[in-house]
């Protein structure tokens, strides 16, 4: 970071997910993408080499029927607080957090494409551009101006559509103000979930739903007990759905059906 | 030793004389476009032409209707004007205008919060161009495709006020506003 | 024809022969080329790496040529630093092969990465916390150390050495060699480390993450120490090659003897540490990220087998080089040293692949991979040029000083 | 200074040491890194004022109140318009992408138009009227009819007062149980689903969400579909034995044996009188067929559900002129065998695909004459003699239907965001002009019409206002709903929908050697027309959905049929073949291939067929 003089409000975004409510319909998944100028697949890419900033998983509790249970579990960067792994490791600071808005940024531009964030990462949610990226003739003009497009070779990942947070923070200055009026910046996602399960604001402020959430004994945080302080808080009435951010959990022996 | 320094010399005359004329290529505006004649003979404000959207937003360089609602036939007998009419007016063809200070693509820039906010004149940054009467040449590198404006050494005399990332920070320091690179970076 | 380039009183094959044991491995690094030129040109995608393995192939042959390569600097610490005389006989080799590994390493990297244009801003724009900017200031500045180290090599060749300046320039390079060893040997003391933080600090991933002996996770000094205790082996084993192709005796027998025993010693101290850190491992570190162990060794064919067969890899040949009787015989000795260096190499597999390998979440599954014949030529390619470098200086330039009076 | 190799050496040497003392290698490599921030094929998005604009959705018929972020006019991103009465701000996953349709590569702008055979080939070119109103004129004998997919628009109406003014022209609609009825999820207190995909962009997935809350779903199902994992209860029926379960509810609710259904669906016979019960006690009560038993409608006015939750669709009002001389709503399914010599099927507004075996039946034995209006090849195009290339949201100003699952009627435009590409045709125009009437200004026409019935309420999107027809201006009326807004007709008093006769249930025939699966299909929801390629994260980088031209086996079955994970294979059925790439899914039962749901593949599965898999 540039200087450690912060100045204005100081914020420390997160979501809060409601598992119960998300219906796996995959909108949030798209509005990320059209958002954040994410291009379409290449034709040999899988669910391995893809770019899915947002990826939903179908996770269920093992059983069989009529036992079994399913969840949909919307995946994104973390946001993770302290110790931030890819921040920690990039090599030549492509990996900024914003002291002002604790947001997690991939800058490109900087990128050398060495992918130690993405070992470094215990979520899997950082991607990398194996291929150039490719539109259709004429969809080019459906980008969004606000994100600059990426590369072949570098790294990118989910960062709260922070071109949002610029439109944002230009429609405060048009109001003459300094700080985002509250409830103006919300991420794709959140704007694009039919089932309002993904909620956005700010941990600072109690009154906000991720805040509520990270008192809300429903709720968890992906691998909570690695100590990075992630900002995504995950609510579920199950009580085996609960036990999906325990990392205890991980050999997830059970055959992984698709989602 | 002699030809040591010789070949010293040599390189040292070309990579500080010769490279820099090198790297940049250059190409004039389309129109000879003179601010002083607008500001001066014509009285004209920054604003009247280039106007910011209702939200403050930069509106671009002035499109050809906006010089079209004066220049519907010869005002002054200068040869650039008919040119002017001729190439652009008569043939309804937009100029195309080099822009000096377009940002690489992952800047974030807007004018709103510069001129609403911290209320900046537009000299601060784009120099006075009310005195050019002749628009300097639109210089860009070679190589990385950026304007020498934005990228690249000090233009001629300095006359104009960088607008590299050093210049923006530089700033932003001073103001106590720099958070992080994403204040400025998408 | 090239009799006049051939070191004075030593025996070599005829040049045809020699031409065509270049052509063979040329044409093996042209392939490599090939390959390494497509990934470049065409991107990652011509590799089998992914999102889940982001590292592969390249990051395993990096962490395990450059422990191997290690060789170089050890010995020059020993023989410089510690004064053991009777390394003398190998140390031109070592600096060849040590040259040839780091520079490998670094070519690989350079096709490891997205943009290979920007890998300078590491230079420009370091990040003190990363691992990996440790690792790219050392392994660069140690290269240059090495390729300084292997002039005087090259210059004192028989034809070169005519040229009056090049005997004065490698006469003060000779003399600087004390500098030269002790900057080496402390730089690679610390990429060898850093290479080892490279995973060891990877809190996210918990079959990696080691606890921090002051600013630096275990695993740092675990890696100097097997590099260390694995260098002479590899040094052993590639002089015992020569020889072999060579047809001839090219160092005395002690020095077998003496690489043997440095190896077998440190083995033993490597051993004791990478056991305790398991250990501590297991019990402590693991439990506290909220893992459990089992899960580690739960996805096939990563088994448990994989750790013991590593202890094995390790205590056997450390078992072998501290007893005389065996150390002395050949037979047993060279594959010890060859078991010591599979060992060092497995355990760069584990903490590379095995740490991608495995899931961190529980809804989460086992990826596999294979790399592509692209990822193998460009590995191929270090190889083939390794050879051929340290072929041509064998013939030309004295890389084992014992070889005349032997 | 003597001119030796040594001089020149030095001098290199020197130049080369005096090229780091300046700005040239350092200059080099910054350049060369802040070339590969733009190098070829890098887009530069376009700039531009930023401005919010309002339509509807067409992309299927629920016709979900979109807003649109567009740079310089163009839109760049879509997003539900909150607090919505129909649609509740939703937007499902193909309609978020909707705006990239224009450039989907395979979109047909300039059609396949066959040269050789006069007439109509020239109208298609020139959209010239008299060919076609010649051509259906030639042969008294022969009618020419048009195929609607999606009834209820006012280009329906022109379709209608153009065969009505046409000799023995035909308007057909796909019939079905679902035409003139529409369901009342906020009264339903117990839904039974058939494996219908109630929560998998069934009716309109924003009003579908709002209601869940107030029901309690009980989802009957072969596979764990989507709806069936989000159900809160999952009845596991046998594959293709949701008619014998519907037939056995109905028993049940006769007070007759179920004893026949429970041994064809596997449940027991409690749990389907406990079913029955559950649809009388817990109601009022919903019952959803899915596509492979619709006579299980009937089972609503069984559990008394008519009137209430299931109710007469309403429509909203069309000028009286409209009324006089319009061909009747003919069913396809009553038209009779090889009597259609010229067929138009409007495509241009996707909806259930029909499949061309209960199309093809219908038209003269020897080369009948099908026209299809379409943006895609893979419909109708594939069997059509002439493919005219039509306008695609958001290009097209049309009006949408209230959907299904609205009692209210409603009207909304979908307006014409960016400009149609040239040579595409407008359908309406095509039938009206080759009929010889003016339909223009039909949408204006039905606007006014609606005005001046002066029922309802507008609701503009901009302000967020609710205001009572009566009170606004023609002019106003006609321009709030071009700039975002959307006419609700108050709540009428439900009438029953049309009474359907309880067919006799036959219950699937049981396995076949020769067909050992049964096609269940799946993404029903966005099958008719090819959704944006954005698709891909859904399907190809993620797997949260099954992709086009995939089919997925359970690990036996794969293994059975021999055929490996990503491998390629065939699906045949009694009725065709076609490729499909298979994807191993063990939660899948074995006895069942999920199929994405596609033209291709609906043409030879219908809902439930047998099938098998072959290997390649």
């Amino acid at each position: 970071m540039i200087s450690e003089k912060k100045p204005g409000k100081i914020c420390r975004y997160g979501m809060a997910i409601d598992l119960d409510k998300c219906t796996g319909c995959g909108a949030c998944m798209i509005a990320c993408a059209v958002e954040n100028n994410v291009p379409p697949a290449n034709p040999a890419a899988t669910d391995l080499t893809g770019i899915t900033w947002l990826r939903v998983f179908k996770v269920d509790n093992g059983e069989e029927y009529p036992r079994k249970e399913s969840v949909y579990f919307p995946m994104m960067c973390q946001q993770c607080g302290v110790e931030t792994p890819c921040y920690l490791v990039c090599p030549q600071q492509a990996v900024d957090v914003d002291p002002s808005t604790g947001i997690v940024f991939q800058m490109p531009e900087r990128c050398l494409g060495c992918r130690y964030c993405m070992a470094a990462c215990p979520y899997h949610s950082r991607y990398f551009n194996w291929w150039d990226p490719k539109w259709p003739a004429g969809m080019e003009k459906t980008l969004n101006p606000d994100v600059a497009p990426r590369m072949r070779g570098v790294v990118e990942k989910c960062n709260y559509c922070h071109g949002r947070w610029h439109a944002a923070r230009e429609r405060a200055a048009q109001a003459g103000l300094k700080d985002i009026i509250p409830g103006d910046y919300v991420p794709a996602c959140v704007e694009a979930c039919p089932a309002g399960a993904i909620e956005f604001g700010d941990l600072n402020d109690p009154a906000s739903a991720p805040a509520q959430a990270a008192k809300d004994p429903n709720s968890f945080r992906l691998l909570a007990t690695l100590g990075t302080e992630p900002k995504v808080y995950y609510r579920s009435k199950r009580p085996w759905a609960k036990r999906i951010g325990d990392p205890s959990q991980a050999p997830g022996s059970k055959e992984t059906s698709r989602g | 030793m002699v030809p040591i320094l010789a070949g010293v010399l040599a390189s040292l005359c070309a990579g500080w004389i010769g490279f820099p004329r090198v790297i940049y290529s250059s190409r004039p505006q389309p129109v000879e476009f003179s601010h002083p004649i607008h500001a001066h003979k014509a009285g004209m404000l920054c604003v009247d032409c280039h106007a910011p959207r209702e939200d403050g937003t930069y509106a671009g360089v002035p499109p050809l209707s906006r010089c079209a609602g004066c220049h519907t036939a010869n005002l002054g007998p200068t040869a650039a004007e008919k040119r002017f009419i001729a190439d652009y007016v008569k043939p309804k063809r937009e100029p195309e205008w080099a822009v000096y200070a377009r940002q690489p693509e992952n800047v974030w820039f807007s004018h709103t919060p510069h001129v609403r906010v911290a209320r900046l004149p537009c000299e601060q940054c784009h120099g006075d161009q009310a005195s050019s009467d002749q628009p300097r040449l639109y210089q860009e590198d070679r190589i990385s495709g950026y304007s020498r404006d934005i990228w690249g050494y000090r233009t001629a005399g300095g006359a104009v006020p960088g607008m590299k990332m050093d210049d923006c920070i530089a700033c932003h320091r001073q103001e106590g506003l720099a958070h992080s690179c994403l204040d400025c970076h998408k | 024809m090239d009799r006049r380039f051939i070191p004075t009183g030593v025996a070599r094959c005829s040049t045809s022969r020699f031409l065509m044991w270049l052509a063979l491995w040329a044409a093996l690094l042209a392939f490599g080329l090939y390959s390494a030129g497509l990934c470049l040109v065409e991107g990652l995608n011509q590799t089998h790496m992914n999102n889940r393995f982001a590292f592969g192939l390249w990051i395993f042959l990096d962490l395990t040529v450059i422990a191997l390569g290690a060789g170089a600097f050890f010995t020059g610490f020993l023989l410089y630093i510690l004064k053991r005389k009777e390394l003398r006989g190998v140390i031109n080799s070592a600096v060849v092969i040590g040259l040839m590994c780091y520079g490998g390493a670094m070519a690989v990297l350079g096709v490891d990465v997205g943009q290979p244009l920007r890998a300078w801003f590491t230079f420009w724009y370091p990040n003190v916390h990363s691992m990996l900017t440790e690792v790219t200031f050392c392994i660069s500045c140690y290269l240059t150390v090495l390729l300084i180290e292997y002039l005087p090599i090259v210059l004192k060749n028989r034809k070169l050495r005519q040229v009056p300046h090049f005997l004065v320039f490698e006469h003060e390079l000779h003399n600087l060699v004390y500098v030269f060893a002790g900057v080496g040997t402390f730089l690679s003391f610390f990429h060898q480390g850093s290479l080892g933080g490279l995973y060891g600090v990877l809190r996210g991933r918990p079959f990696a993450f080691r606890e921090e002996l002051g600013i630096w996770p275990t695993t740092f000094f675990l890696f100097i120490l097997s590099a260390a205790a694995v260098g002479p082996s590899f040094i052993l084993l590639t002089t015992w090659l020569v020889q072999k192709l060579a047809r001839k005796p090219l160092v005395r027998p002690a020095v077998f003897e003496s690489l043997g025993r440095i190896s077998g010693l440190l083995l033993a101290a490597y051993v004791l540490l990478k056991t305790v850190d398991t250990i501590v491992w297991l019990r402590r570190t693991t439990p506290r990220s909220g893992f459990l162990p089992a899960q580690y060794y739960a996805w096939k064919p990563f088994g448990i087998w994989l750790l013991f067969v590593e202890i094995a890899l390790f205590l056997v040949p450390m078992a072998i080089l501290l007893i005389p009787k065996l150390r002395a015989r050949t037979a047993w000795l060279v594959p010890a040293a060859a078991m010591a260096c599979c060992g060092v190499a497995l355990n760069r597999f584990v903490l590379t692949i095995q740490t991608l390998a495995l899931p961190t979440l529980s809804f989460d599954r086992f990826v596999y991979y294979l790399p592509s014949w692209q990822e193998t030529g460009t590995f191929l390619a270090v190889v083939a040029a390794g050879v051929l470098v340290y072929s041509i200086s064998f013939r030309y330039f004295v890389l084992f000083p014992e070889e005349r009076e032997l | 200074m003597r001119n030796t190799r040594r001089n020149a050496l030095k001098f290199i040497g020197g130049a080369a040491a005096g090229a780091l003392l300046t700005p040239v290698p350092w200059r080099l490599i910054t350049d060369t890194a802040l070339w590969s921030e733009n190098w070829p094929g890098i887009p530069r998005p376009a700039r531009g004022p930023i401005t919010a604009r309002f339509t509807h959705c067409s992309v299927c018929p629920a016709g979900c109140a979109v807003r649109a972020r567009c740079v310089g006019g163009q839109p760049v991103s879509l997003a539900g318009v909150v607090g919505h009465p129909l649609s509740r701000g939703g937007l499902c996953a193909a309609g978020v992408a909707a705006h990239q349709l224009p450039y989907h590569p395979a979109r047909l702008t300039h059609g396949p138009v066959e040269a050789a055979t006069g007439a109509i080939a020239r109208a298609a070119a020139n959209c010239n009227p008299d060919a076609v109103a010649a051509l259906a004129a030639c042969n008294p004998a022969d009618g020419v009819a048009v195929l609607d997919l999606r009834p209820g628009r006012t280009v329906s109406w022109t379709y209608r007062r153009a065969m009505g003014a046409l000799k023995n022209g035909l308007y057909l609609t796909a019939g079905g149980v679902f035409s003139g009825a529409a369901v009342d999820l906020s009264k339903a207190r117990t839904v039974l689903s058939l494996g219908a995909p109630l929560l998998d962009g069934w009716g309109t997935p924003g009003n579908v969400l709002a209601a869940r809350a107030g029901f309690r779903l009980i989802q009957a199902e072969a596979i764990e579909s989507r709806t069936a994992s989000l159900a809160d209860r999952w009845l596991r029926i046998r594959p293709g034995s949701a008619s014998a379960l519907a037939s056995g509810i109905a028993a049940a609710l006769k007070k007759g044996s179920v004893a026949k259904a429970a041994a064809a669906t596997g449940l027991t016979q409690q749990q389907i009188a406990g079913l029955a019960d559950e649809l009388t006690q817990h109601g009022p009560a919903l019952v959803l067929p899915g596509a492979d038993c619709p006579e299980a409608w009937a089972l609503n006015e069984l559990a008394g559900a008519s009137g209430i939750t299931v109710v007469a669709r309403q429509e909203a009002p069309v000028p009286e002129a409209w009324n006089r001389n319009c061909a009747p709503v003919t069913p396809l399914a009553s038209v009779a065998d090889g009597s259609i010599r010229t067929l138009i099927i409007d495509e241009s507004a996707p909806a259930d695909y029909i499949p061309w075996n209960a199309i093809r039946p219908k038209l003269i034995a020897d080369n009948p004459v099908v026209i299809a209006f379409t943006s895609s090849p893979r419909g109708y195009a594939r069997h059509s003699l002439f493919t005219l290339p039509t306008a695609v949201y958001p290009e097209t100003l049309e009006d949408i239907p209230a959907a299904i699952d609205s009692p209210r009627a409603a009207f909304r435009l979908a307006v014409p965001l960016v400009a149609a590409p040239a040579g595409v045709v407008n359908p309406a125009e095509f039938v009206a002009r080759a009929a010889g009437i003016d339909a223009t200004s039909a949408l204006r026409e039905r606007a006014d019409a609606i005005r001046q019935a002066g029922r309802g309420v507008l609701i503009t999107y901009a302000d967020g206002r609710t205001r009572p027809v009566a009170q606004i201006a023609p002019d106003d009326f006609w321009k709030a709903l071009n700039e975002g807004g959307c006419w609700l007709d108050t709540a009428t008093r439900p009438s029953a929908p049309p009474h359907l006769d309880w067919a006799g249930i036959d219950v699937q025939p049981a396995e076949s050697r020769r067909w050992p699966l049964v096609a269940v299909l799946a993404e029903t929801a966005i099958a008719a027309a090819p959704a944006s390629p954005l698709m891909t994260k859904l399907d190809q980088e993620s797997n949260l959905r099954l992709g086009p031209g995939t089919a997925a086996l359970h690990p036996d079955a794969a293994r059975q049929c021999g055929v490996s994970d990503g491998g390629r294979a065939v699906l045949e059925t009694a009725l065709g073949t076609c490729p499909i790439r298979v994807v191993v899914d063990a939660s899948l039962p074995p006895g069942v291939v999920q199929v994405a749901a596609a033209p291709e593949t609906i043409d030879i599965c219908g809902a439930g067929a047998r099938c098998r898999v072959l290997s390649l």
